[in-house]
């Protein structure tokens, strides 16, 4: 069987397959149905300082091949994440990542500190392309010198590793990709949502209580594998590609397109054994074309 | 939690816009309760990309059988239509909680509207096998969306609304509500305007009632926080519950309805 | 019969239903199919002042919901357009709308000014965002001020009614409209497509010969609403929606996000009579609900 | 431009990777000619998007049928195999120019490999009805790709090559090619190297030949031009010409093959 076994930020992850912040709670549903242990890691719903109700119904909205979002971060608050969720997700040989996001520079300061001696986290993932909430979020994301300081902020705060989340709403990926490493990123995870929209004819009204909202699924990989592929030429820090991977070919083509690891977010919901058949699906065909560790084939396309 | 490919036994238009599925699906039928519901996926590619929430019509664990009632809205329910006798898809389920019953219950109402009124036939079942006493209220647009009205009446003294006063009392099912209730519980499902009516109105009345609410979902399964609906607690203070795990079915009272 | 005429960029239209640049050809192809003047106006492929022979192919790619394309502005240069195409069309009564793309800010100036006095000539659409040429195209588009800059040398050497097609792989296109609206810019038109990827894992390879190429079709849809909303909020012009239109109901909600008139374009490809059977659908949809003139429900969700 | 709503006859699996396809489709099949191919719809859906263009097999305008051989490729025609017969799926088509044939050809020579034998059929029929000695070569992987051989060897000589020597000669058909031919037209459809291999001898051999090219379609109606192919003018300059609508065959001599 093929090293599937890949290393990001510093963290070695058994399997490249992570599952996407937001689309896997805190893995208690899918423990009924898998081993959580199959997967490379985890990555937990975005958590902030403080509880948040999230926005108002609805909040999802499907599209063609995809789906849009403005949940809004509703999330119990650090303190329980920390009291009630961590421990659970530890009894599991899996990495636990951290997704964590803020209104404002200070917040992520605050959250970073307070996660850092705490056990059993692998990483933090650091959102600053959330496109649902209003003050903070996506702009964080599109701007390389508010990404930047971001970055900089949590790498003061603590000393676990620090994966930022990109936005893809920007004109210039690279850029932003650029920017946060120089600030101290020790690996770079894309793409979150694209800013979309969806209207009910009938009602003549936005299907979103938040009238706009984050696309995601099938529909986002193309754009998602492109950015991906920009960065991978630009950056030295392991990436992170994610945006509508469905099966392992398409986890297959981040991988090639550089990517070291990948999460699986909205297919959780069309499949919710996504995760396992995908790091199965790996396996298979990388012994069926002889590749003896998938190391070999990161950013194959660019070689 | 169950996922399934369950077998389509029976799929056939009942009215002109409802259509009656059956389905084989041994271990989610051998599992669910009155008031769950499945999550249906249309198609086994990736759009439509969600699957479809359906409540549970009909049980039968002996037979491995589970009954939908579902109208026609949109994509997804449109391709449901398409789908024969001998086809497959992939089910989650049961999901949710289900209607709460009590031992000691004697007596109680049932209202339903629209698509609303599949989840109430399986609970009459279960009630009138506890030899509850029932009345059951049914409301749609016209007697073109009244569907299991002849299953009701063989359990119960059944009153029918329809807007256009095709069939029954033409106005709202609401108008029907009794002025002096004596139930034990109220059990609603339909739009929400209607079920915010009758939680009202229960209230006032110093009755118990349950709800059964609808929300977009995105998983099905708890875990987006997509279809979360607001709950007020004794304290007042407002949180938000997910439909697909924590509902659907919640105690009237505490449901903070937009309107 | 409801009233479907709208006005834009000052031409009027019989109906909203116009047809995508590069998907269309010059309309040959659909004049067997259905006649042409059944359509609110017709857009053609991307003309350029030479003959230009596009990319290397594979120049199409299929991805979930739509399509990567990387043509590259194959066209026949503007010489052959007006002495071949543009009287075939002038035979339809509907609008002919010529889209142009050039290398510099000067093309964009010749070719505008070639056309000028062209009989059978509607409205020129201006290309500042093709994601398939090597120097320009999509880099015009995505800065505010070579865009102002594009639109004002277009105005100069020309008449005519300007439509400026944006690029949607922005970080502000709120921006880049109202620049092109301060330019000159009597209509904006977007989206064009959103740049894309996607590899073959067996050759290790990207599909496309060009490596990146636009996606188009219904994925990108929910994108394209948002853009056409923000900026429905912003501009004064008329704005043409487009982007994964495939039924009179995705029609609709451009409508209602605020575009007065909207386009088809990879539509064409999955069901070659999208065009008037959307007008169809639109003139439906009115009667039935009772709507008497089309332009009542323009930007309805902003009301 | 025919757009058709084709029902499905019959489809089956006639080897390990291919399926026939028979198709009713009067209208097309009354308009087609050898050579030409039809654009054809997988789902009803917007997913997968493209239709896909197979070539005709074989014609019946007097039944109004037509036949397609596909192979098992990715996800289009994965779906294609979940088709019953009794379905109905969108053709456009014919589409292209189809082979040329001269009425005074007395000698042929077809060279087909893989999915490429399939238009191949219609065209040795073709070709047989007007008397024209034909010689056959066919070329696979291995003998589970070889279609249409008994068909064929009721017209022609047959010789075949795979490359696994599970049947005919072991190596590339093209080992085949005779060293002193003396055809009136070389017809040659399968993989670009195959078909670059015919061309360049055919010229060698101061022989005409034409090829029939593929090329991935966005509308395969000639409008988008995506499907392009580089042909060389007299002169020397090089244009792209679309497979689709002054294809998909070609003067050998003149296509630029790009490996
Ligand atoms: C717990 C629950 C139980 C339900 N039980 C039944 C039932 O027994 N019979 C029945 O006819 N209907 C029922 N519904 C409603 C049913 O799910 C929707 O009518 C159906 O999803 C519409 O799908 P569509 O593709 O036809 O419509 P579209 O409008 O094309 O669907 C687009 C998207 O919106 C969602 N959506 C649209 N309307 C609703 C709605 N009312 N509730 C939730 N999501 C919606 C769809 O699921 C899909 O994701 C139930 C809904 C919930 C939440
Ligand atoms: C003129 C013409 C005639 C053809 N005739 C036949 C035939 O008779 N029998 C047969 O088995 N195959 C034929 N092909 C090839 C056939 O079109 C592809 O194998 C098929 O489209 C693959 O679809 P898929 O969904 O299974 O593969 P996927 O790889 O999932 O398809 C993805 C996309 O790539 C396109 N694509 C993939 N491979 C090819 C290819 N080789 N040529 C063109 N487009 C491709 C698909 O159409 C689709 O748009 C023909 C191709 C052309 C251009
Ligand atoms: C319902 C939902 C909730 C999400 N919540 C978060 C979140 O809290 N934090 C975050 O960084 N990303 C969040 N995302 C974005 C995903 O993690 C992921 O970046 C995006 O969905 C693209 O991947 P996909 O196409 O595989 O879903 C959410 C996505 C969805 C669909
Ligand atoms: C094959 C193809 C060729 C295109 N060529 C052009 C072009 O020459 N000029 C242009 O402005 N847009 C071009 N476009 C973009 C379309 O006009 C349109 O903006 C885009 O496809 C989004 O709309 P859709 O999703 O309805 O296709 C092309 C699109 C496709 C698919
Ligand atoms: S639908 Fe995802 S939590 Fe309920
Ligand atoms: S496939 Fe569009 S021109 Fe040939």
């Amino acid at each position: 069987m093929a090293d599937l076994s890949v290393c990001v930020a510093g963290v070695d992850l058994k399997n490249p397959v992570l599952t996407a912040s937001g689309t896997f709670g805190y893995g208690r549903e899918f423990a009924e149905l898998y081993d959580l242990s199959l997967l490379g890691g985890i990555v937990v719903k975005g958590t902030t300082l403080e509880p948040r109700l999230g926005n108002e119904t609805p909040r999802i909205a499907e599209t063609p091949c995809g789906l849009l979002n403005s949940v809004g971060l509703q999330n119990p608050g650090v303190e329980k994440v920390i009291a009630e969720e961590i421990p659970f997700l530890r009894q599991f040989d899996t990495a636990v990542i951290i997704n964590i996001a803020g209104h404002c520079l200070e917040d992520y300061g605050k959250i970073a500190s307070r996660l850092d001696k705490v056990e059993g986290i692998a990483a933090l993932e650091v959102n600053i392309s959330c496109p649902n909430v209003k003050s903070g979020g996506m702009a964080f994301g599109t701007d390389p010198k508010v990404a930047a300081g971001i970055t900089a902020c949590v790498r003061q705060n603590c000393s676990l590793p620090i994966i930022i989340k990109l936005s893809p709403n920007v004109t210039n990926i690279v850029e932003i990709a650029l920017a946060v490493e120089e600030a101290g990123a020790d690996a770079i995870s894309l793409i979150n949502t694209l800013l979309g929209m969806a209207i009910d004819i009938e009602k003549k009204k936005p299907i979103l209580a938040n009238t706009v909202g984050g696309l995601s699924g099938p529909a986002v990989k193309p754009v998602a594998l492109r950015m991906v592929w920009q960065i991978a030429k630009a950056v030295h820090v392991p990436i992170v590609g994610l945006g509508g991977i469905l099966t392992a070919s398409d986890a297959l083509e981040f991988i090639m397109a550089g990517a070291s690891a990948i999460q699986i977010g909205s297919a959780n919901f069309f499949n919710p054994m996504a995760g396992p058949q995908i790091v199965e699906g790996i396996h298979e065909w990388l012994d069926q074309h002889g590749v003896k560790d998938i190391k070999e084939i990161i950013g194959a396309v660019n070689q | 939690m169950n996922l399934e490919k369950a077998k389509v036994l029976d799929n056939q238009k009942i009215l002109p816009n409802y259509w009656q599925l059956d389905l084989y699906a041994p271990k989610a039928a051998s599992l669910a309760q009155a008031g769950q519901f499945i999550m249906l996926q249309t198609t086994p590619y990736a759009e439509p990309f969600l699957k479809r929430p359906m409540s549970l019509n009909r049980i039968n664990p002996e037979e491995g059988t589970l009954r939908i009632i579902y109208q026609i809205v949109g994509k997804g329910t449109q391709i449901l239509t398409t789908i024969p006798a001998g086809g497959e898809m992939d089910i989650i389920g049961p999901q949710g909680n289900g209607w709460m019953i009590q031992k000691d219950y004697r007596k109680a109402l049932l209202v339903g509207g629209g698509a609303g009124i599949a989840p109430l036939l399986q609970l009459a079942i279960n009630l009138a096998e506890k030899e509850i006493k029932l009345d059951i209220l049914l409301g749609a647009a016209d007697r073109d969306a009244i569907f299991n009205h002849q299953e009701f009446l063989q359990m119960a003294s059944v009153s029918v609304a329809t807007m256009d006063g095709s069939r029954g009392h033409k106005g709202f099912v609401t108008d029907l509500l009794p002025q002096t209730p004596d139930y034990d519980m109220i059990y609603t499902c339909g739009p929400n305007p209607l079920m915010e009516k009758v939680a009202l109105w229960a209230g006032q009345k110093g009755q118990a009632c349950q709800v059964s609410l609808e929300e977009r979902m995105g998983c099905g399964i708890g875990t987006c926080m997509g279809c979360v609906c607001k709950i007020k607690s004794k304290d007042g203070s407002i949180a938000y519950k997910r439909v697909c795990k924590d509902g659907p079915v919640f105690d009237g009272e505490e449901v903070v309805f937009n309107g």
